[in-house]
C-alpha cells in the first residue's frame, strides 16, 4: 500500500486517509457568467499531471494538501491546507 | 453546577483494571477495559493558555502526552492531538480534572471542551505487539518509547499533576480494524516485544465492535480477557 | 518408472513416520517429510493426473511448485499442487478433471481428437446461436479443474502486518550472502525461501559448495537480526515495497524498507514431441527427488543437455547408482563458446562413467509404453542450421528422460515492483537492467551462475539494501554488478532455441493448457503475432502455473516467426500473483465494522427487530407478543399521536460548532440564515453540494452566541462532518468543529402527554411561554445533563433529549418509566416513517435522488437567496432560470381497491414515464394511503389526478394533496409558537 | 486474420483512435453499413489491450434513466447475433444477472430500475429474498450474518462473453472490409485549424483526415487536450481478480452493491471478480492489496465454502468517470472530432450499440437519436443524465 507523509501525523498507509479531489479553484460566483460557472462545477483535468489534491487523514480528520504525480502515484510533498486559502501555491 | 450522574454503566464499561505492578516483570497477554475518573478534550486557540492556567504542563508537540509512566497508573494523562487540540483524562480516583472541566455555553472565550466518551482498552502482557499487528498497520516498535518505560516507582499521593514536560511521549492516532484510535503506546526497550502495552482509546459506539473484535484476537493467541463483552 | 534410494545424510524425509493415504480409492505409504507426489512417485504410480485439455497422462514436471499438471483433489479441496504439498497420514487424494476417474477417464478421447482441435478451434466453432446453448452445456462439464465442496465451513485465517529493514526473497547462496551482508550492517532483515530449508541450489552436489552453503546457512540461523521463514511464498510486489508473504497458515502483509530479489531461475523445459509423457521431467526436479526425497528417476535415465548443469547432475545421479545411458547435448561438437575447459573436463569424466555423450544431438521423440510412461528415446542428429538431420534416428531404451536446457529468470516480483530486464544474448536469460529505489537483484536472477560470483552478488546487494535502509555505509555502484562474474564463466546455461520440430507435432510448450509448436504458430499466422495476443488468442501462460515453463520457449518460438529477437518482442505484463493465493488467506479474519447506540441493550429487550442502517444497527419497530409486525407498527404510531412514544435517534449526526464566525460559517454551508437563529432557538437547515443538488439536512440548534448544536441524516454523518472539517480547512474561519455523533445519545420523546410527563423529571420549565415550539434549553433530565429540543418531526409535542453516552441507558430507563403510566411505547424506524410522512417531511435520499434541487424537492422555502454567499446558492441561480424537472409533491390514493402501490412504482400519463412513487404509507390516522412522488411538472398541481402502475401493470388513480397530511395548521406540535418560525429568512 | 501494415497512408477519410472494441465496432460498421472503407485505426498497443481485454465480460441492460436502458437494450439486441456476423465464437453466454439489495434503501432502487426498465420491455423484476435463495442456491441468504439479503434486481437478459474475442471479432470484419489497423501507432497530436479537424500526428508519422473518433477509455483526457476540449471525465482505476479453473457451479451474474462485488464463471471455469473503483485518481494500472483482502473478504461473506479456492491473478483497467455516471458521445464543439467516452465501468457492454451510433454519427455528423441524453452539452445546461443509481458496483 502507498505511504502518504501527513504534515501532523507523518508516514501512514494511505488506506488511512479520504481523497478530496484536486485544489480548484473558483471563479467569482457574484461576476463570472453562467458557462463559466457550470465549467467550474463539472469539468476536470483529468490528464495525468502533477496535481495539488485535498487529502484528509480520517483518525484525526486533519485535512492536507498533497502535491501528487497522478501518472506515477508519487506524492511530491504534503502541506498544511491554509496553503491553497488564497488560491494554489506559487 | 452538578456533575454528570453515571447512574448505569453503558455496556462497553466494565471493572477497574487491577492495581499498579512493576512491569519489568513480562506479565500474560490481556485486554481489559479502562475506566475513568474524568475525561475531556479541549479545542480552540484559547485552549493552551487555558491549560497554563490550571497548572497542567501542556505536550510540547501535537502526537504527544504527559503523565505518569504505567499503563495501568492511573494518574493524569495529557494527550496533545493537533496545534490546539487536546485530550485530558484522569485515571479512577483522580481528582486533578474534578471541577475544572468547562462547560459548553459557559466556556472561557477560545476554549471550547469537548465532549469524550470514547471506549477505552488496555491490551498489555507477553505477545501485546503481535495482537496489535493483526489489528493495526502501524510498527509500534519502530518507535521511539525510551520515554515511555514505565518506571517501576509506585505513583504516590505527592506526585506532580502530571510528569516533567521533558518525558513527552508519542501517540498514534490511526485506523483499527476500520475504527479511528487513539493508541497510547507504552514500553520499549525497542527489542523486547513482550513489554509492550497499549492504551486504546476509540468512539464509544464502535466500542462493542472493537472490544469484541479485540477480544476474539486475543483469545487466539491464549490471552486473557476479563470482562471483555461477547 | 520412479523409486525410492537408500537413506542419505542430506534427505528431506523421516523414515521412521510412516503416512497412510488414498489415491484414487488405492491405499499407499509414504515417509514423514514426502510431499503427495514423492509419495506417489516412490510407490511407482506412473501417471498422477490428467491434463487440462487433451487428458493426457502426466507426472512430475518441475517438482517446484509448478506442476500445475498434477493438481489433486484432497480431502475435498480442489487444485491442490501434490509437488509442493506435504502428504499427511489420512490423506484422501483423487485427480482432478477426469470422467471416471484416472485410469479410465472417458475424457482422454479428446487426445485423439485433438488433431481436429487446433489453436482458437472454440473460436471457430459452436457458435450457432441456436445450438450454442447445448455445445456450452458440453463444455461446462468438460471444463475447470478440482471441484468446490458447496458444504465446506468458512475457514478464517489471522492475516498480520510485518516490518522490517530489508526483506531478502530467496534462501539460496546469493540470498543467504545477501541477508548476512544486511544484518551484519545492522539492519533487521527477514529471509524468505518458498521450499522447506534454506540453502536452493547449493544444496547441492558438488562438496565445496555445499559446505559453503551449509556455512552460511549455519551463520543465517545463528543471526539475531536476521528472521528466516522457510516454507513461505513471496507472492506479490506492491507500492512502497509492501510484499504479500504466504505461508500454509496466514498472509503476512511485509512492509520492508529495502528488498532484495535473490529469487532464481525457473528450469525449462526442451520442446518435442511427448515431451509431457510421465517419466520425462526437468533435470532439476530429478534433482529435487533424488537429494530431498531420495527418488531416484529412473532406474535407466537419459539427459537432454544444454548446460553444464546436466553433466553434473548426471555423474551426480550416476554416483547414487542410477544409470545415466546417454547425454543428448543439443550444442555442436565444435562450439567454443558453449564448450568451455570444465564442460569437456565433465564430459570426459562422462564417457570414463560410461554414458555415453552424443553432442549435436536432439530428441526427436519420446516414446510411451504399455502404461504411458516413457520407455524410450528417439534421438535425431542435429544438421548445421540446428534442425532435425533427415539422418537415421536412435531408439534409446529410458524409462526417464530429464531436461537440462535452459533457465528464465524468476523476475515476477521485480517486475511488479517496476524493474525492467533485457535479454542477455551471451546468457539467452533476461536480467534486471534496471531496478527501482530500494529494489536489488542478485544471483542467477542476475544472470550470475559462477558459485562464487553468487556469493559476491548477493553480499553486494545485500550491502545496498541496508545502506538504502539506513544501515551501513552506501556501497559504490558497481554499476553492472554482475557482468564481472558472467564474463568470468563464458559459457551459456540456456539453449537459444530448445525446441524440436516434428511433422506430427504433440510437442508441448504449455502442459497446463496443452498447447503445442503448431499451436502458436497458427496463431501468430492468423495475426495474434505479438506476445500479449498471442497469450489472450492462445491462452499460453494462462493457466494455473502462469508461463512459468511456457513463456520463454512461447516467445522464442514467436521470435523465429516474427524473425525478430526475442528482447523486441519482450514479456508480457507480470501481474500478482505468483503462486495461487486462498482466498481465505486473503480474507483473513474478514472484521466488518458495526455501530451501535448507547442503548441497544434496551433495544433487545423490549424486543427490537433489527434493520440496517449503515454501519448502525435500528430497531424497524418492536416485536410484542400477540401482535403482527403491523399492529406493532400501528401500535407504536398510535401511542405517539394519542398518548407518547419514544424513539431512539441516536444515529443522528451531532456537531457543535464553537467560535465567533460560526454563524457564519452555518449560513455559508446551509441554504438557510443561521446567524440571526435566536439562542435558543432551533431551525430546520438545508444543505446542498456546488452543483445545487440535496445533499443533507438537519436541525440547527443555537445555544450560545459563539455555540451552535446541529443535527445531520444517519447516513450523512461522517461524510458531511468530513466535508465541514474541509470548508473550515480552506476558509479558515474563528470557529472549531466538533463531532459527537458517537459521544452524544438522542431520544424523542413525543405524544400530547410528553410535556406533563417529562416536567417532574427535569429542571427545565417545559411551560409554552419558556420553551416554545423549536426552542432548544440546557438542562437536567432524571439529573443527568441534558439538551433538549422542542422540535415536530412526527408532528406531535415532543422533545428530542440529547445526553452524554454514558448516561444514554440510565436516561432511557427512566423516560420508560415514567411513561409506563400513560402506556409509552419505544417506537421504530417503520413508525417514524409513517409519523413523518403524515406530515409531509421529506427524507432526503428517499424522496430526492441525485438530482435533485431545491426547487424540484418543494423546498425552496429553506433557501435564502439573498444571503451573501452559501455553497450551491450560484447554481440555483441557473437551476431557476432552467425549471424544475420534476416536482416532489403529496399524493393520496383514490379507490385503489385494496392495492397498495410500492415505493418507486412510476407514475405514468398517456403512456409515457411521468414521475414515481417516492414514499408511500397507509395512515390509519387519516384512513388513508399517502405518499410523496416526484411528478413532471405539468402533473404537479394539487388536485390534478394521476395514474400510479403497479409491478404487476395495474394501474391506480391517485391525486395530488396539499401537504401536511396530517394537523396542516401544526397546531399539535406547535401550540402557541411563532408560526413562520420555520422559514428561514 | 489482421493483416498487418508497414505504412500509413498520406489520407484517410476517417482516423479512429484506439482499436479496443468501441474504435473497432465503429470501424467495422463504418464499413459495413455506411460504406465508408478509407479508415485507419490506430492503436498504441495491440487490438484489444485496453479495458476491453480487461472487464469482466458483463453484459446487461437494466439502467435507471430512460437514456440508458434504450441504449444498452439495443446493444443486448446486437451482442445476440455478433458471433454469426464474425463467423466467430464470442461465447456469449445468458446466465441470469442478480443485484442484491441488503437494505431497504437497495430494495426501493432495485424496483425503480425494474419499473423503468420493464416499461422499455427490458426483462427486470425486483425479487424477493425467496426468489433469491431458490436461484442462487449455493448463497449465503445472511452474508456471513452482517448484510442479509432482502432481495434483488433479477435481469434476465443479463450475460456474459470473451471479452478479446469481441475485439477480434470486429477486428477481423473491419479489416476484410479494407480498414486498416495500425497497431503499435500512438498519436502524438491532432491538428485542428479553424474549429475543424484536419489530421492526426502519429509516432510512424503524420496523416490527412476530415474525421477522428475518439476511443480511448482510459485516455480521453489526454486526447481532449490535444483539440482543447475540457470535459467532466476523471480517471480511476477498477481492478478485478481470477480464481483458478473448478468446476462450473454458478450460473447466474451475481453483483452485490454493499459488499462490492461482481462475480461469474467463465466456460473455462474460472471466477472472474471485481468490486468498486480506486479511490484516488490514477494513471497507472497497478494491483493493490487491499484490493483482493477486501473482495476476498467479502466473497466468502457470500459463498464461504470457497475458502480454499485459489486466486490465481489480478489486473486493472483505467475507467473515464463522469459525474453523472453516463458517458460522453457525440459530435464535439470542434468540427470533426467524435467522442466516445466517458464509459465509467460499463463500457464493455456497450460495444455494439456503440459501433453502430458512432459509425451513423461520424457518418452523417449528426448525433444518432440513441445518444443525445449523452451529449457532451449537457454539463453547461444542468441536464445530467442520472445513471448513478444504477452503479452500486454494477458492471
Amino acid at each position: 500500500m502507498k505511504i502518504m507523509v501527513c504534515p501532523l501525523n507523518g508516514p501512514r498507509p494511505i488506506m488511512e486517509f479520504a481523497y478530496g479531489g484536486e485544489v480548484r479553484v473558483s471563479p467569482d460566483p457574484d461576476t463570472c457568467s453562467d458557462a463559466e460557472w457550470s465549467a467550474y462545477i463539472f469539468n476536470r483535468s483529468g490528464s495525468p499531471g502533477v496535481k495539488y489534491e485535498w487529502w484528509c487523514h480520517i483518525a484525526s480528520g486533519y485535512w492536507f494538501i498533497a502535491l501528487r504525480d497522478t501518472a506515477k502515484d508519487l506524492v511530491l510533498r504534503t502541506l498544511p491546507a491554509d496553503a491553497v486559502r488564497g488560491g494554489l501555491p506559487a | 453546577m452538578t456533575r454528570r450522574v453515571r447512574a448505569s454503566a453503558p455496556p462497553h464499561r466494565f471493572e477497574r483494571s487491577p492495581p499498579y505492578e512493576d512491569v519489568a516483570v513480562v506479565k500474560p497477554l490481556s485486554l481489559k477495559v479502562r475506566e475513568a475518573a474524568d475525561r475531556f478534550g479541549l479545542k480552540g486557540p484559547g485552549a493552551p493558555a487555558w491549560l497554563a492556567a490550571q497548572g497542567i504542563a501542556m505536550p510540547p508537540a501535537p502526537n504527544t502526552w504527559l503523565g505518569p509512566g504505567g499503563p495501568e497508573d492511573e494518574g493524569l494523562l495529557v494527550a496533545r492531538l493537533g496545534s490546539s487540540e487536546f485530550f485530558l483524562e484522569d485515571g479512577l480516583g483522580g481528582t486533578a480534572l474534578r471541577d475544572i472541566e468547562p462547560l459548553p455555553g459557559a466556556h472561557p472565550p477560545g476554549v471550547y471542551p469537548v465532549l469524550r466518551e470514547d471506549a477505552s482498552f488496555l491490551l498489555e502482557g507477553q505477545g501485546a505487539l503481535d495482537v496489535m499487528a493483526q489489528v493495526c498497520n502501524v510498527n509500534f516498535a519502530d518507535l521511539d518509547l525510551a520515554a515511555a518505560r514505565p518506571s517501576a516507582a509506585r505513583p504516590s499521593a505527592a506526585r506532580p499533576i502530571v510528569a516533567r514536560p521533558s518525558a513527552a511521549r508519542p501517540l498514534i492516532m490511526t485506523s483499527m480494524i476500520g475504527v479511528s484510535v487513539l493508541v497510547v503506546p507504552h514500553g520499549g526497550p525497542r527489542d523486547v516485544a513482550d513489554s509492550f502495552s497499549f492504551r486504546i482509546w476509540c468512539d464509544p459506539t464502535f466500542g462493542a465492535y472493537l472490544g469484541e473484535s479485540l477480544r476474539q484476537v486475543v483469545g487466539d493467541c491464549g490471552g486473557d480477557t476479563p470482562g471483555v463483552s461477547v | 518408472m520412479m523409486y525410492r534410494l537408500g537413506a542419505h545424510p542430506e534427505e528431506w524425509i523421516d523414515r521412521s513416520v510412516v503416512h497412510s493415504f488414498t489415491f484414487e480409492g488405492k491405499s499407499y505409504q509414504g515417509f514423514g517429510g514426502d510431499t503427495i507426489s514423492s509419495a506417489l512417485a516412490a510407490a511407482g504410480v506412473p501417471y498422477l493426473a490428467r491434463s487440462f485439455k487433451y487428458h493426457r497422462p502426466r507426472h512430475i514436471l518441475s517438482f517446484a511448485n509448478h506442476d500445475s499438471n498434477t493438481l489433486f483433489q484432497v480431502d475435498g479441496v480442489p487444485n491442490v499442487r501434490g509437488d509442493v504439498t506435504p502428504l499427511a497420514d489420512g490423506m484422501s487424494v483423487n485427480a482432478v478433471n477426469t470422467l471416471g476417474g484416472l485410469d479410465h477417464d472417458r475424457a482422454r478421447v479428446l487426445d485423439w481428437f485433438s488433431r481436429w482441435l487446433p489453436v482458437g478451434f472454440y473460436y471457430k466453432a459452436f457458435h450457432s446461436k441456436r445450438l450454442f446453448p447445448m455445445w456450452e452445456r458440453m463444455f461446462r462439464r468438460l471444463t475447470g479443474l478440482g471441484e468446490v465442496q458447496l458444504t465446506a465451513r468458512r475457514q478464517t485465517t489471522p492475516k498480520i502486518y510485518g516490518f522490517c529493514d530489508v526483506l531478502v526473497i530467496g534462501g539460496g547462496p546469493s540470498g543467504l550472502s545477501a541477508a548476512l551482508a544486511a544484518a551484519s550492517a545492522g539492519a533487521r532483515v527477514t529471509l524468505v525461501e518458498e521450499s522447506a530449508r534454506l540453502g536452493g541450489s547449493g544444496n547441492g552436489i558438488q562438496d565445496g559448495e555445499l559446505k559453503t552453503t551449509r556455512g552460511l546457512v549455519d551463520a543465517v540461523h545463528a543471526s539475531p537480526l536476521i528472521t528466516v521463514r522457510c516454507g513461505t511464498v513471496a507472492s506479490a510486489y506492491y507500492a512502497d515495497h509492501w510484499v504479500a508473504l504466504v505461508d500454509d497458515r496466514r498472509l503476512t502483509k511485509m512492509r520492508a524498507k529495502a528488498v532484495v530479489f535473490a529469487s532464481g531461475v525457473i528450469e525449462q523445459p526442451a520442446v518435442f514431441r511427448n515431451n509431457d509423457l510421465p517419466g520425462v521431467m526437468l533435470a532439476s526436479a530429478a534433482w529435487r527427488l533424488t537429494l530431498r526425497h531420495r527418488i531416484a528417476p529412473g532406474k535407466n535415465v537419459v539427459m537432454v543437455a544444454a548446460n553444464l548443469e546436466a553433466y553434473r547432475l548426471s555423474l551426480d545421479l550416476n554416483a547414487q547408482g542410477v544409470r545415466v545411458a546417454a547425454i543428448i547435448d543439443l550444442r555442436a561438437a565444435v562450439d567454443g563458446a558453449a564448450v568451455n575447459g570444465d564442460e569437456t573436463a565433465a564430459s570426459a569424466t562422462a564417457r570414463v562413467a560410461g554414458i555415453e555423450v552424443l553432442r549435436g544431438h536432439a530428441p526427436y521423440e519420446a516414446v510411451a509404453g504399455a502404461d504411458g510412461a516413457v520407455k524410450a528415446l528417439e534421438v535425431v542428429a542435429l544438421d548445421a542450421g540446428g534442425r532435425p538431420s533427415s539422418g537415421t534416428r536412435r531408439r534409446i531404451a529410458c524409462d526417464a528422460v530429464l531436461m537440462s536446457v535452459g533457465w528464465a529468470a524468476a523476475a515476477n516480483l521485480l517486475l511488479q515492483a517496476g524493474g525492467k530486464l533485457r535479454f542477455a544474448t551471451e546468457l539467452q536469460q533476461f536480467v534486471p537492467a534496471e531496478c527501482p529505489a530500494g529494489v536489488w537483484a542478485a544471483g542467477r536472477l542476475n544472470g550470475v551462475y559462477e558459485f562464487d560470483g553468487r556469493i559476491a552478488d548477493g553480499t553486494r546487494a545485500g550491502a545496498q539494501a541496508a545502506a538504502h535502509a539506513g544501515f551501513g555505509a552506501a556501497q559504490p555502484e558497481l554499476g553492472d554488478a554482475h557482468a564481472g562474474a558472467r564474463a568470468a564463466s563464458g559459457r551459456c546455461p540456456s539453449h537459444p532455441f530448445p525446441i524440436i520440430d516434428h511433422p506430427s507435432a504433440k510437442n508441448f510448450v504449455d502442459f497446463d493448457e496443452d498447447l503445442q509448436v503448431k499451436d502458436l504458430e497458427n496463431a501468430a499466422q492468423e495475426g495474434f503475432d505479438s506476445t500479449e495476443l498471442l497469450k489472450r488468442y492462445s491462452t499460453v501462460g494462462m493457466g494455473p502455473s502462469q508461463g512459468k515453463h511456457s513463456n520463454m520457449n512461447a516467445l522464442r518460438i514467436l521470435a523465429r516467426y516474427r524473425g525478430l529477437d526475442v528482447e523486441r518482442l519482450g514479456l508480457t505484463t507480470s501481474r500478482p500473483m505468483y503462486h495461487p493465493v486462498p482466498l481465505k488467506m486473503l480474507a483473513g479474519r474478514s472484521f466488518n465494522a458495526e455501530r451501535r447506540t448507547p442503548v441497544d441493550a434496551e433495544h433487545q429487550a423490549a424486543g427490537a427487530v433489527w434493520m440496517p442502517a449503515g454501519n448502525w444497527r435500528r430497531p424497524e419497530y418492536y416485536a410484542v407478543a400477540g401482535e403482527t409486525r403491523s399492529q406493532s407498527i400501528q401500535a407504536e404510531v398510535r401511542a405517539v399521536r394519542e398518548s407518547v412514544g419514544l424513539i431512539d435517534v441516536g444515529t443522528l449526526g451531532k456537531i457543535e460548532i464553537y467560535g465567533p464566525d460560526a454563524g457564519l460559517f452555518l449560513d455559508r454551508v446551509y441554504t438557510g440564515r443561521f446567524s440571526n437563529l435566536a439562542v435558543g432557538m432551533t431551525r430546520y437547515g438545508l444543505m446542498l453540494d456546488e452543483s445545487g443538488v440535496i445533499i443533507d439536512d438537519g436541525v440547527i440548534a443555537r445555544l450560545a452566541a459563539d455555540l451552535y448544536y446541529f443535527t445531520t441524516t444517519t447516513g450523512g454523518s461522517a461524510t458531511v462532518f468530513r466535508e465541514l472539517l474541509r470548508l473550515n480547512a480552506l476558509w479558515g474561519l474563528d470557529c472549531v468543529l466538533v463531532n459527537l455523533t458517537g459521544h452524544r445519545a438522542a431520544f424523542n420523546f413525543a405524544g400530547p402527554v410528553s410535556r406533563e410527563l417529562l416536567q417532574p423529571l427535569t429542571d427545565v420549565p417545559l411551560d409554552e411561554a419558556h420553551f416554545p415550539f423549536l426552542g432548544v434549553r440546557s438542562g437536567h433530565v432524571a439529573g443527568v445533563d441534558a439538551r433538549v429540543l422542542r422540535v415536530g418531526f412526527v408532528g406531535e409535542l415532543g422533545y428530542e433529549i440529547h445526553v452524554a453516552a454514558g448516561d444514554a441507558a440510565y436516561l432511557w430507563r427512566a423516560l420508560c418509566a415514567a411513561g409506563r403510566p400513560r402506556h409509552l411505547r419505544p417506537f421504530g424506524v417503520e413508525a417514524q416513517r409513517v409519523l413523518r410522512l403524515e406530515k409531509g417531511h421529506l427524507i432526503v435520499g428517499q424522496d430526492t435522488d441525485g438530482l435533485t434541487d431545491p426547487f424540484e424537492a418543494n423546498a425552496a422555502w429553506a433557501v435564502a437567496m439573498q444571503k451573501p454567499f452559501f455553497i450551491g446558492q450560484r447554481s440555483l441561480k441557473i437551476l431557476k432560470v432552467r425549471g424544475p424537472r420534476q416536482i416532489l409533491v403529496g399524493i393520496e390514493v383514490v379507490d385503489a381497491g385494496g392495492r397498495m402501490p410500492k415505493e418507486c412504482h412510476l407514475i405514468i400519463d398517456r403512456g409515457a414515464i411521468a414521475g414515481r412513487v417516492t414514499s408511500i404509507v397507509h395512515s390509519t390516522t387519516l384512513g388513508k394511503t399517502i405518499g410523496l412522488a416526484m411528478l413532471t411538472p405539468g402533473l404537479a398541481q394539487v388536485g390534478n389526478e394521476i395514474e400510479i402502475r403497479t409491478e404487476l401493470g395495474v394501474m391506480l388513480k391517485a391525486r395530488v394533496v396539499p401537504t401536511p397530511f396530517y394537523d396542516p395548521k401544526g397546531t399539535r406540535q406547535r401550540a402557541a409558537a411563532p408560526v413562520r418560525e420555520v422559514a428561514a429568512v | 486474420m489482421f493483416t498487418l501494415r508497414d505504412s500509413l497512408r498520406p489520407s484517410y477519410d476517417v482516423v479512429i483512435i484506439g482499436a479496443g472494441g468501441h474504435g473497432l465496432a465503429a470501424a467495422y460498421y463504418l464499413a459495413r453499413d455506411h460504406g465508408i472503407t478509407n479508415v485507419a485505426v490506430l492503436e498504441k498497443g495491440y487490438i484489444g489491450g485496453g479495458n476491453t481485454g480487461r472487464n469482466t465480460t458483463i453484459i446487461r441492460s437494466n439502467y435507471l434513466t430512460p437514456e440508458g436502458v434504450k441504449f444498452y437494450d439495443e446493444s443486448v439486441r446486437l451482442w445476440q447475433d455478433l458471433g454469426e456476423d464474425f463467423d466467430l465464437n464470442l461465447f456469449y453466454s445468458t446466465r441470469g444477472h442478480y443485484t442484491l439489495a441488503h437494505t431497504d434503501s437497495a430494495m426501493r432502487t432495485m424496483r425503480w430500475r425494474a419499473e423503468v426498465n420493464k416499461h422499455f420491455g427490458v426483462r427486470s423484476e425486483a425479487v424477493d429474498a425467496a426468489f433469491v435463495a431458490r436461484g442462487i442456491p449455493s448463497i449465503d441468504m445472511s452474508c456471513g450474518g452482517h448484510a442479509p439479503i432482502l432481495g434483488a434486481l433479477y435481469h434476465e437478459p443479463g450475460a456474459i462473453a470473451r471479452h478479446d474475442a469481441v475485439a477480434w471479432g470486429y477486428g477481423r470484419g473491419a479489416d476484410r472490409r479494407g480498414v486498416e489497423i495500425h497497431q503499435q501507432t500512438e498519436v502524438t497530436g491532432i491538428r485542428v485549424e479553424g474549429g475543424r479537424v484536419v489530421g492526426v500526428d502519429t509516432t510512424r508519422g503524420s496523416i490527412a483526415t476530415p474525421k477522428v473518433l475518439c476511443a480511448v477509455a482510459g485516455y480521453t483526457p489526454r486526447l481532449l487536450d490535444m483539440v482543447g476540449l475540457k470535459t467532466p471525465i476523471y480517471i480511476h482505476p477498477l481492478q478485478a481478480m481470477v480464481s483458478e479453473p473448478v468446476k462450473p457451479w454458478l450460473d447466474p451474474i451475481i453483483v452485490s452493491g454493499s459488499l462490492h462485488v461482481y462475480v461469474s464463471q467463465t466456460a473455462r471455469g474460472e471466477l472472474v471478480m471485481g468490486a468498486s473503483l480506486d479511490p484516488y485518481e490514477l494513471h497507472q494500472t497497478r494491483s493493490t492489496l487491499d484490493f483482493v483482502e477486501g473482495l476476498s473478504s467479502h466473497m466468502l461473506d457470500m459463498f464461504p465454502f470457497l475458502s480454499d479456492v485459489k486466486v490465481n491473478r489480478q489486473w486493472a483497467g483505467l475507467s473515464d468517470m463522469t459525474p453523472d455516471f453516463a458517458p460522453l458521445m457525440g459530435v464535439t464543439p470542434v468540427e470533426g472530432f467524435y467522442l466516445d467516452a466517458g464509459w465509467g465501468t460499463w463500457g464493455f457492454k456497450a460495444t455494439p450499440v456503440c459501433g453502430k451510433t458512432m459509425s451513423y454519427t461520424v457518418a452523417t455528423g449528426r448525433n444518432h437519436a440513441l445518444i443525445e441524453g449523452f451529449t457532451m452539452d449537457r454539463f453547461a445546461r444542468y441536464q445530467l443524465t442520472g445513471e448513478k443509481g444504477a452503479a452500486s458496483v454494477g458492471h
